[in-house]
């Protein structure tokens, strides 16, 4: 088999403040961290049978996940800056400490 | 009989015989005496002299000789409303006449070993049963089973009186007579005038151990006649007095040493049978009763072999009835590993001995001719060679080495390598097999397949035995063929990774002979050992057994060697996966899963 | 004079009971009594019992220990110190009988609650509606309503995945799994545990589901059967399982003075003490899935007994052809406890006199040592057919019925007649 | 506004083994629980800047997820049972216990 996608793990990225999109405009970059990957080995019969009790339409019109997802477990610190007003800001869980597939 | 029950009334009357206890001689010559403890245990309210009952000693009638009502009515049944409640005493049975020191105190636990009866009187807290409210069958027997045990090889005697007591059946105007169906040739007569029943001759478990005889009691009274039979079974008690015998005559028995050379292999054996019976609890009693001991003065011998004894009850048919008899198996057996080059011949003899049978031939010679060969340590006359793809990988089986007989050994570890060729080409490497037999080759450098130079590699393969270090050689020629195929980066190193044919066709991985992992269709429905799945080799992998060339990485067979958690439909193996639901797939050291791969519809939450 | 610190007797020395371990620490307060304790156990505990029994001493202890609590103490199932006081019981009664009686007093004190709601609960269940009811396999409906229960599902999953560990060649590991199927039918309410082990079948695969409850691979079958002698004296070494089968033997003995053959018509009772045994050497279980024999032993012949094989089979027989448990078994699975009397009344009332009513269960009553198991039951057999065999009452009653039972020795004129009027 | 899914929790759904779809046969019946419904209202600064930068294409072919799950923090004791052919199974997670948006 051919590795399609890389196991969960934690990839940084270094964006300014701006980039991260959240309204701040300031120059300064921040190592913005988060989750990527695929959580296929950390499937449990949970998700098994949650798919195919869904697959029997026993789940209707529910918004259920039957597949475990890489998040975030831990955040890292806040980030503060000064932004083009020079104001500073300071801002919580942008960037993953820690990831998993839950 | 060991234990006589009979109920007592409150307003019973007084001296009149309650019950008759019955007991056989040993011997002819030998007396009968009858006696009771001094003392009653009342079990709410302790000891007390026993006022109430007496026994006569030489006929065994036990008499009740004061009334209860007075004062042991109110002990018994400790002045509550309490409607019955049980008296226990031992009725003592001597040789001798009583000297009134055989039971120190009334409590039963030191008569262990003074022959006595249990007796349980029911004293019950009502009037004596009127005639009409008695049942019928009540007045023909008592509660008691009509089951009795005689020793063999005793003399005769009386052990049971089928008429009641007077004050055990209350009806007078009616009559009971009783009768005893029996075949003449049994050895029981019934006196119809005493209604007793006697044991006419000696008798021998080991020709009959169970008679079923019919008492028949039929009552009259003024208007009708009922009868109703009850069994009475006899039991005859076995005594040693039959001495160990060979079933078919045959106390010789072949032993040969060869490829099985390892502590506790079983040799030969031979049977010891035994008419008498040997109760296997408490197995160490009969285990002692019955000894099988080597006879010789030859450490070696002693030291090399071992016989195990065990028995078990068997059945013979002496002229139709069925009896209990017991076959004693006597097992030849190692007792260390012999070394390959051990070679005699010789026999061994050991003594049958039953210890507590008292007459002759008490013990019998059972004879092993021991034969010990030695084993060889050859390869076969030919020169190993394995033709190996270009594109087999590391771990991939290539074939066995396996020095004569090799597959027949127990107890001989052969150990075998392949002796560092001069050339570069050093691509092939041998492990030994679980119970080292044979070994196993495989590629342990898939980088050496790749270099054009190298097309045919010998090997100088060596065998040695473990304990002698004798040697064995031969040589190994691989040779190396096909074309080389490009495999992509960005194939996986498992082939159990794949969940599909197509990705599972695609990649090579640990252990693949051709470069391309195998894909194994499955059949069967629900959770079968024919799973699907994808494999470096078909033939070794699932075979479930993890075998000593996987068991080198987890990634080549995890279906044979996972200890992980496996998740879907499965059942686990003693390692690895025994059977599973359509698709099993691992990521090795992490987990296997099982799976059905129906579910075609896109998850939504993969968008 | 009794000690004063022991507790008052009643006006003709009648005790009121208490349990073993306030026993002991009431004996233990008294200087006496703790002595005289301390020498017994010391006769109690040598190899050779019987004789160190005998000797002055212990006769001495014997006598003074007579009047202290612990001469008639019990324990209860499932107490605090259930162990301790068991075993405090049989340290006092082997003093007392030297321990090779046939059949022991129950150590436990009698269960009282009569109709508990369990049967009642079976009735509901059985009583179902009777279009599902017939079909419904209800071995399945109570592992279904364990699964829906949190403790059931736990404890039970507990025992089935430690009893069920067994690869190939290598057999479970018996010894947990017995620790567990104890915590199940010690731990979880019987309303869930007799549902499971006495549900009522109409089919083969109900009845396999109810032998396959406490997972016999592992609790239960044996390569080797041993000699049910050798199982008992086992059983007899560990003062739990000890107590277990004193408590079976009392509850579900075959008693000729009740309806249901059961001591005191306490179906409940004998269920009780049965599922008691489960866990322990002498575990007992379903022989066969069949529906009509409904025949229950614990793993273990008579082959091997020497001239015990009386006694052996007569062991057996508490198992395999018990009309208490029988009856007990099956009332339970028909939701009928001692409710209404059975619609042809059976035999004539055996009492011994009309004026004997039924008492209450007394523990003494009940748990006489010497309860002998009646084997022969004095009724007619012409008597037996009218009534049919609902009620099993006795080995003799099927001797009544089948003559080919009785061995082929007998005399060709064994016949079972009702010789009215005939000469 | 129109409440379209209920927020995250824990619902229950009593299911023969043989409906859990893993490939085990059994009549015998199992509460399945399971988690249901939206995690709107725990997004965090984190799915905010990830999907603004994954909007700027400076993540390109990778398995990310912008939003939190709603998804079993613990599971169930393992369930028991005995199958058609008389074999007893255990399994192990197959119940959520407690229900969380990671």
């Amino acid at each position: 088999a051919k590795a399609r996608h890389k196991p969960c793990s934690l990839k940084e990225l270094e964006v300014t403040v701006s980039e991260l999109g959240l309204g701040y405009t300031s120059d300064e970059t921040v190592l913005f961290r988060y989750c990527s990957g695929t959580c296929d080995s950390a499937v449990r019969n949970y998700d098994l049978s949650l798919r195919n009790v869904r697959k029997m339409r026993k789940i209707k019109k529910e918004k259920v996940r039957a597949r475990p997802c890489c998040r975030p477990l831990a955040y890292d610190d806040d980030i503060s800056f000064l932004d083009a007003g020079n104001r500073y800001y300071t801002v919580n869980e942008v960037s993953a400490k820690e990831c998993g597939c839950v | 009989r060991k234990e006589y029950h009979e109920n007592v009334y409150i307003d019973q009357p007084v001296g009149l015989p309650l019950l008759r206890i019955h007991a056989l001689k040993d011997s002819e010559e030998e007396e009968v005496h009858f006696g009771l403890c001094p003392d009653l245990v009342i079990q709410r309210d302790g000891i007390h002299k026993n006022l109430w009952f007496q026994i006569q000693e030489n006929t065994g009638l036990l008499f009740f000789n004061r009334s209860l009502e007075k004062d042991l009515h109110k002990m018994l049944l400790g002045g509550s409303w309490a409607t019955m409640s049980k008296l226990v005493f031992p009725v003592l049975l001597s040789s001798q006449p009583f000297q009134g020191k055989e039971c120190q105190s009334a409590h039963s636990y030191n008569l262990q070993h003074v022959p006595h009866a249990k007796v349980t009187l029911s004293v019950i807290n009502a009037t004596m049963p009127s005639c009409h409210s008695t049942a019928l069958g009540q007045m023909c027997f008592t509660d008691m089973d009509l089951s009795f045990q005689i020793k063999e090889n005793k003399p005769p005697g009386t052990f049971h009186q089928l008429q009641l007591f007077p004050q055990q059946q209350p009806c007078q105007n009616i009559s009971i007579s009783y009768k005893v169906i029996a075949d003449e040739s049994l050895p029981f007569h019934y006196d119809q005038n005493t209604t007793t029943i006697r044991v006419t001759r000696s008798l021998d478990r080991e020709t009959r151990e169970k008679y079923e005889l019919l008492a028949k009691c039929t009552v009259r009274d003024a208007s009708k006649e009922t009868s109703k039979e009850v069994p009475l079974l006899v039991t005859v008690l076995d005594e040693d007095d039959t001495p160990p015998f060979l079933p078919n005559g045959t106390n010789t028995a072949d032993a040969v040493v060869e490829f099985c050379r390892k502590e506790g292999t079983v040799l030969a054996t031979l049977m010891v049978y035994d008419a008498d019976t040997t109760p296997i609890f408490p197995l160490e009693n009969s285990r002692k009763k019955y000894t099988g001991t080597i006879s010789t003065s030859d450490a070696w011998v002693k030291e090399t072999f071992r016989v195990e004894h065990i028995f078990n009850e068997i059945y013979f048919n002496p002229n139709g009835s069925q009896v209990r008899g017991t076959q004693h198996e006597y097992k030849l057996v190692l007792n260390k590993v012999i070394s390959i080059t051990e070679s005699r011949s010789f026999q061994l003899d050991v003594i049958v001995n039953d210890t507590e049978y008292q007459g002759p031939d008490k013990s019998l010679m059972l004879h092993f001719n021991i034969s010990i060969l030695p084993v060889s340590i050859q390869f076969p006359n030919i020169t190993y060679q394995f033709t190996v793809n270009r594109n087999a990988a590391n771990f991939s089986q290539i074939g066995k080495i396996c020095i004569n007989n090799c597959m027949r050994f127990c107890g001989i570890n052969i150990m075998y390598s392949l002796q560092a060729p001069n050339v570069s080409c050093y691509a092939v490497n041998i492990v030994q097999s679980h119970e080292d037999k044979d070994g196993s080759l495989y590629v342990n450098d898939s980088a050496v397949l790749r270099k054009p130079e190298c097309k045919e590699i010998q090997y100088p393969v060596l065998a040695v035995e473990k304990q002698s270090k004798k040697e064995a050689h031969s040589y190994l020629t691989v040779i190396l063929d096909g074309k080389l195929i490009r495999n992509d980066e960005g194939c996986l190193d498992s082939c159990a990774r794949s969940k599909t044919r197509s990705e599972c066709e695609e990649c090579g991985g640990l252990g693949v002979l051709t470069g391309r992992c195998q894909w194994r269709k499955g059949s069967g429905t629900g959770i079968t050992p024919n799973y699907s799945t994808c494999s470096p080799s078909i033939r070794t992998c699932p075979d479930g057994k993890c075998d000593t060339v996987e068991s080198k990485d987890p990634r080549i067979c995890p279906q044979d060697c996972t200890n992980t958690n496996i998740i879907g439909g499965h059942e686990r193996g003693l390692t690895g996966i025994k059977a599973g639901n359509g698709i099993c797939y691992c990521f090795p050291e992490e987990n296997c899963y099982c799976e059905k791969d129906d579910i075609k519809e896109p998850l939504c939450d993969d968008m | 004079a009794g000690p004063s610190s022991l507790p008052a007797q009643e006006p003709h020395g009648w005790r009121t009971p208490v349990d073993c371990v306030r026993a002991n620490e009431l004996c233990a307060s008294e200087s006496s009594c703790s002595s005289r304790y301390r020498t017994l156990r010391q006769c109690v505990a040598g190899r050779d019992r019987n004789t160190m029994l005998a000797n002055k001493e212990c006769q001495a202890a014997l006598e003074v220990l007579q009047e202290s609590p612990l001469y008639d103490c019990h324990c209860k199932r499932g107490m605090k110190k259930e162990l301790l006081c068991l075993q405090i019981y049989w340290s006092i009664h082997l003093g007392l009988t030297g321990g090779e009686e046939f059949y022991e007093a129950s150590p436990y004190e009698p269960v009282t609650s009569r109709l508990s709601d369990i049967f009642r609960l079976a009735s509901i269940v059985s009583g179902m509606d009777p279009a599902t009811n017939s079909k419904s396999n209800h071995c399945l409906d109570a592992a279904k309503a364990c699964n829906l229960n949190d403790n059931c599902k736990r404890l039970r999953s507990g025992y089935i995945s430690i009893c069920n560990k067994s690869y190939d060649n290598y057999r479970c590991n018996r010894r947990k799994c017995h620790k567990a199927l104890r915590q199940f039918f010690d731990r979880v309410p019987s309303e869930y545990t007799f549902r499971m082990l006495f549900c009522s079948c109409k089919d083969q695969a109900c009845a396999e589901r109810r032998r396959q409850t406490i997972v016999p691979d592992c609790s239960y079958e044996e390569k080797e059967k041993p000699n049910c002698l050798d199982l008992r004296s086992q059983c007899r070494s560990d003062p739990l399982c000890r107590a277990r089968l004193a408590d079976f033997h009392t509850n579900c003995q075959t008693s000729f003075q009740s309806l249901t053959s059961c001591p005191g018509d306490h179906y409940q009772a004998c269920l009780g003490s049965y599922a008691g045994l489960i866990g322990f050497d002498i575990t007992p279980n379903y022989i066969d899935a069949s529906i009509a024999s409904l025949t229950v032993s614990p793993s273990c012949s008579c082959r091997g007994s020497g001239n015990m094989e009386e006694d052996c089979e007569r062991f057996l027989r508490d198992f395999t052809e018990n009309p208490c448990l029988r009856n007990a078994i099956q009332a339970f699975g028909n939701g009928t406890d001692i409710g209404p009397p059975p619609k042809n009344p059976p035999l004539p009332p055996v009492s011994p006199s009309p004026k004997m009513e039924k008492s209450p269960p007394l523990p003494d009553d009940i748990n006489d040592s010497n309860t002998i198991y009646d084997t022969s039951m004095i009724t007619t057999c012409t008597s037996i057919q009218e009534h049919g065999t609902k009620l099993n009452k006795s080995k003799e009653q099927s001797l009544c019925f089948s003559e080919k039972s009785l061995t082929t020795d007998l005399m060709p004129e064994q016949k079972f007649v009702d010789t009215k009027g005939s000469s």
